[in-house]
């Protein structure tokens, strides 16, 4: 091992793991909410409106996020959409995340016995209000888990932004490769910073796991 | 930008066999990853924790880092030693990414089902394995559907991770016929066509599970 | 004498409901009218559709045909959509508590809590006042030692006693009881009769599915006796209970009528 | 279907801009980072050279190797500099300036490795190419069965491969081999096999922008004539070196 | 003359059994014999440890101290570890059915299959046979009709009867019933009573939690009071509904013994 190149290509690999974590958390944020009105979508009682979040979701899961980037980045010009990489980057990162998610939150939602809906809706309460007194605290520790994973998944995806030429933690470890000729020290670096992010994300997780869980007494 | 598909219709046979070859990975990644994730679960929830520490640090360390740099490990890192064929290591590694994720689930879950429910097994007589088996894991899996379909919905598309350790899948196949061609967007167009085909088989599946499961809850 | 005219006033109104699950018609066409204050009584055999009934009354089931009254207003509205039947039933649902055949408490709320949720998020009482007034429901109902503990740690027979309280937190127009004493030892079963006494003395109406004759005998002022998705036979629970009409009635009562 | 080439302009457009001009950066010696970040490298260099003879400021950036063919195509970007070879089919998409240099195959194979000489050498045995590049063109058309391909994302995973013996031939373009060979002191030989095609490396740009593609051969032959481009050859490629 | 002596058999023997949630003392030392053949009821307030008792038989809640015997083997094993005890307890286990007070069938099985699992993995009984003993079951408690129905499609009596098939189903020596009657009418209670003696009259052992004195009265052969985590008194039941001993035993039955 190259001691002295992972000292000295460091610093680089840093500067390009923040470009990483910014796209992700603001994915992560914008996508949290689309997801959530997607969900909201899917409750309509008029049909078109359903079928339009289906719809959605089916697209946005049905085809790479690759070639999501690229036809935003490169078709979105052409309809007045003119994005810097980054922005396109979290742009299309919350839109295509934001469809997995709602399925997460949909599929938590569903796993709680509807005896407890019905219990709630008989005391008079609406749904918005058994949606967050009653159903949401038992359905937390599941969504989280799945909210989780995927907050993962979009870090690690954040890598195929660099298709539109945005230079995040993984390319730059690939151009440095290219230049250097020394895979291991690189890849053993940026792997490492990737440890050390989703970790961080991991224990946020698991830290609202534990008190979500606290109110999922079976 | 005119559009061409004359180069797409010359290398379709090459994206087919590519889709051929995704389509065969995702099947056994799916079923490696749905049936380990279930064993690593239940292990560590169920198992002493210390017998199943090593088990979640290795599944740990299939979380933390991206499924690239893993091939890379897997393909390059290992070769010093041993030389697994590229799609076999492909294989490993998404599999091992996605039971990782999966297994994540299935605690969630596996601990949703109501201390009634195993009692009432127990009290039948079925030993802790058995009630896990039967009566558990049915239940948990009936709730993960939802979480398991966005799971294997991305795990199909990571398939084309594989093309950079040369595994000719539909993406690898694709880079070929635009480096020749140069016709990028037109074969992307196709791609994403073509995975969102397989992506409708994979929700009416879900749809149809989903129904098949809403009255076993 | 006000009160006397009141009282016969028709509260809940069931008018020829119908209702199937797939091929099964499990209602074939029930009317009932319960007047305010007064207390009803639903027996019959398992699967007859009692709770089915109830259900439909507080429309967690959507009623196939007919129609059902809440004190004059129609509860089942098929001609509303959307925000304005969310509105309408909700509105609707504040004056009639339910208490449920499997109870469903809510898992993740303290005692007091699954009984002060509804008063202070519909009522927006202040949480201490809501806190007072599920104490004194849990006094009334022998739970007040139970007030922090999680419906988990319960036994059956203290978690009907929390579903019950919980309903009546409220303070509803109308009260539906699925089995409402089926966890509850004698002692109890006493102590919830006067308890709904003391309520049909507030005017309160009450619902009752019940599989305890003595109870229903004791409580209700009017018993119905269904079968088969029909209503066989109704009138006083006197005569019910002791000279009922109908021969399917005297066979489902006859271990009653002969001790 | 939206067209895409509102961004990439003809040359009135970019004289009062920059001229956008892309490379795979991962390429030593013609694009690279260095230690310090910066993108460096013969292509970049000529990419300044010409901007400056243009008399147009000059923006040089990388994208991975098939981000940049949807970039041109998309017209992100004004010019590819980035090493690429001519081709015929390529023509049908892209236009190309004057080769700015010309790139010849190469094989190459472990030093201990003594039985291959020839083309039919190469039977049975594994031989690898990176993905996309005119290599991996040249060694798909001429398999047929013979011998089994295997592709790499780059040229630091195939050699990886070639010394841990995953493949036993490698076929790629030969100055950044001998390049990286002399970096790293691999254990890498070339071997003569016969004649292999070479391919004009020259610069890539949008269809129809007659302007920019005039400007650029011109100043292309402009740093050829007042010594320019040999000097950028001496610093990169080698002293005195001849890649035309 | 042999039945006879196998009657006065001990089949089940709990010895100053105590049991404490956290700082809640539950069971403060109980002791019950009941012999091979016979049905024990056991009556009491509610949250007095009646459930609490019946688990700690079947082993459900782990107890603090005392003994419990089934068939002379021991029930509970302090000394056994790990696997050794997990394979004592499955045995154990199979010898004796439970009906739980809510029941819990499995809501991914139909109900047949809830009545068929155990026999088939662990008796390795052969699916037709099983589905033959399954029906037949289900006839019994009347419903047949409802064999490959998911259980949250079922009422609340019907839920009842299939769990308690489901504990048939092993042909267990002994049957443990948390409210068995909870939920059936009273013809089913009736029916439920004549599947209970001819049980008996097998040889099989029962222990049940009643808050239905006249169930309670009329099927058992010994009936325990119990308040408060200790027994108050136990003694045949024509003895303890007609003329219990203990104030606190006249007390809870006021109702019960004036009618
Ligand atoms: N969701 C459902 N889907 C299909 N069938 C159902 C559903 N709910 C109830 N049923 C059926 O409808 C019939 C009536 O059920 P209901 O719960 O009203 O009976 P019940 O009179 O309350 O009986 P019990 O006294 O046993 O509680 C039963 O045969 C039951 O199996
Ligand atoms: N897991 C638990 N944790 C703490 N307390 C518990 C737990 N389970 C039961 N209890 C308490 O133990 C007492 C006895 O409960 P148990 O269920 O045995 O009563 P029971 O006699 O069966 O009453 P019921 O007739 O109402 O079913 C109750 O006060 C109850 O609150
Ligand atoms: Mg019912
Ligand atoms: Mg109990």
């Amino acid at each position: 091992m190259d001691f002295n190149l992972m000292i000295e290509v460091t610093p680089l690999l840093v500067k390009a793991a923040w470009i990483t974590i910014d796209i992700s958390i603001r994915s992560l944020f914008f996508g949290f909410f689309i997801a959530c009105g997607l969900v909201f979508l899917q409750s309509f009682q008029f049909a078109p409106i359903r079928w339009f979040a289906r719809g959605y979701i089916s697209v946005i899961r049905g085809t790479p996020y690759f070639v999501q980037l690229l036809l935003v980045f490169y078709g979105g010009p052409s309809i007045g959409l003119r994005l810097d990489p980054i922005t396109c980057g979290v742009v299309v990162g919350a839109f295509n995340i934001a469809a997995y998610m709602s399925e997460a939150i949909r599929g938590s939602i569903e796993s709680v016995d509807s005896g407890q809906v019905e219990a709630s809706r008989s005391l008079g309460f609406g749904k918005v209000q058994t949606l967050v007194s009653i159903i949401l605290p038992q359905s937390a520790a599941l969504m989280i888990r799945s909210i989780g994973i995927l907050a993962i998944v979009l870090i690690k995806n954040s890598s195929l932004v660099s298709i539109i030429s945005v230079v995040e933690l993984t390319y730059q470890a690939q151009r440095l490769i290219g230049s250097t000729y020394k895979p291991l020290e690189i890849f053993t670096l940026s792997a490492f910073m990737y440890v050390i992010i989703i970790y961080a994300v991991m224990g946020i997780i698991e830290l609202a796991y534990r008190r979500a869980m606290r109110y999922t007494t079976l | 930008m005119e559009f061409d598909f004359t180069p797409v219709i010359t290398y379709f046979p090459t994206l087919l066999k590519g889709v051929g070859v995704g389509s065969l990975v995702a099947v056994i990644v799916a079923f490696m990853s749905i049936v380990g994730g279930l064993l690593v679960a239940v292990i560590s929830i169920y198992i002493n924790k210390i017998v199943s520490w090593p088990l979640r640090f290795f599944i740990w360390l299939f979380m933390t880092t991206p499924l690239l740099l893993q091939l890379y490990f897997l393909y390059f890192g290992l070769g010093e030693w041993i030389l697994i064929p590229a799609i076999f290591v492909g294989i490993l590694g998404l599999g091992f990414h996605y039971m990782a994720y999966n297994a994540d689930i299935f605690v969630a879950t596996i601990k949703s089902v109501s201390n009634g429910q195993y009692e009432a097994s127990r009290s039948l007589g079925f030993g802790h394995a058995a009630t896990i088996f039967y009566i558990i894991v049915p239940q948990a899996f009936i709730r993960s559907i939802p979480q398991l379909g966005n799971n294997m919905i991305l795990m199909v598309k990571d398939t084309s991770v594989l093309s950079a350790i040369g595994v000719a899948e539909l993406v690898y196949a694709s880079q070929y016929a635009i480096s020749v061609s140069f016709r990028p967007f037109e074969f992307f167009i196709v791609i994403a066509a073509m995975y969102y085909l397989i992506n409708i088989f994979m929700e009416l599946g879900q749809v149809w599970l989903e129904r098949e499961t809403a009255y076993r809850r | 004498m006000n009160t006397e005219r009141n009282k016969d006033e028709p509260m809940i109104e069931i008018r020829d409901v119908h209702k199937s699950f797939g091929d099964l018609e499990v209602l074939k066409g029930i009317n009932l009218t319960v007047n305010r204050g007064k207390i009803v009584s639903i027996i019959g055999p398992s699967g007859s559709g009692k709770s089915t009934l109830l259900r439909s009354v507080n429309h967690l089931e959507v009623i196939d045909q007919g129609n059902i009254l809440l004190d004059g207003v129609q509860v089942n509205r098929p001609d509303m959509k959307g925000l304005q039947f969310e509105r309408h039933i909700n509105h609707i649902r504040q004056n009639m508590g339910m208490v449920f055949q499997h109870f469903n408490l809510f898992p993740h709320l303290s005692t007091i809590d699954n009984i002060t949720l509804a008063p202070r998020k519909l009522k927006k009482m202040p949480p201490k006042i809501a806190r007072e007034l599920g104490m004194e429901l849990l006094n009334r109902v022998g739970l007040a030692s139970k007030a922090d503990v999680f419906p988990n740690w319960l036994s059956g027979g203290q978690k009907q006693r929390v579903a019950i309280a919980r309903a009546l937190a409220m303070e509803p127009k109308v009260m539906l009881f699925d089995e409402a004493t089926s966890a509850l030892d004698p002692e109890l079963v006493e102590e919830v009769n006067q308890v709904m006494q003391s309520l049909a003395e507030e005017q309160m109406t009450m619902l009752i599915v019940t599989h305890e004759m003595g109870f229903a005998r004791d409580v209700s002022d009017w018993a119905m006796f269904m079968d088969g998705g029909v209503v066989v036979e109704e009138c006083a629970p006197q005569k019910l209970f002791s000279n009922p009409d109908q021969e399917r009635t005297q066979n489902f009562l006859r271990k009653h009528l002969n001790s | 279907m939206v067209s895409t080439s509102t961004y990439a302009r003809d040359l009135d457009e970019i004289r009062g801009d920059v001229l956008q001009v892309v490379n795979s950066g991962a390429y030593p010696p013609f694009s690279f980072v260095n230690t310090q970040g910066e993108l460096v490298g013969f292509d970049v260099d000529i990419a300044e050279a010409l901007a400056e003879k243009m008399g147009v400021k000059v923006n040089v950036q990388s994208s991975p190797w098939n981000g940049i063919i949807a970039a041109l195509a998309g017209g992100r970007f004004d010019a590819c500099i980035c090493s690429m070879s001519d081709t015929e089919e390529r023509r049908k998409a892209v236009a190309f300036t004057d080769s700015y240099y010309s790139a010849g195959l190469a094989v190459w194979v472990k030093s201990n490795t003594n039985d291959v000489s020839s083309l039919a050498d190469f039977s049975g045995k594994r031989v690898g190419s990176t993905l996309g590049e005119t290599g991996n063109q040249w060694a798909v058309e001429k398999a047929d069965g013979k011998w089994r391909n295997q592709t790499f994302q780059g040229l630091p995973d195939m050699m990886n491969a070639l010394n841990t013996g995953r493949i036993d031939i490698m076929i790629a373009d030969d100055v950044p081999v001998m390049v990286a060979i002399r970096e790293n002191k691999s254990d890498i030989k070339i071997v003569d096999v016969g004649p292999l095609p070479r391919f004009p490396a020259a610069i890539s740009i949008q269809k129809n922008k007659p302007q920019l593609l005039a400007a650029l051969n011109s100043a292309l032959k402009e740093i050829k004539s007042d010594g320019t481009y040999q000097a950028i050859v001496d610093q990169w490629i080698g002293k005195g070196a001849n890649i035309q």
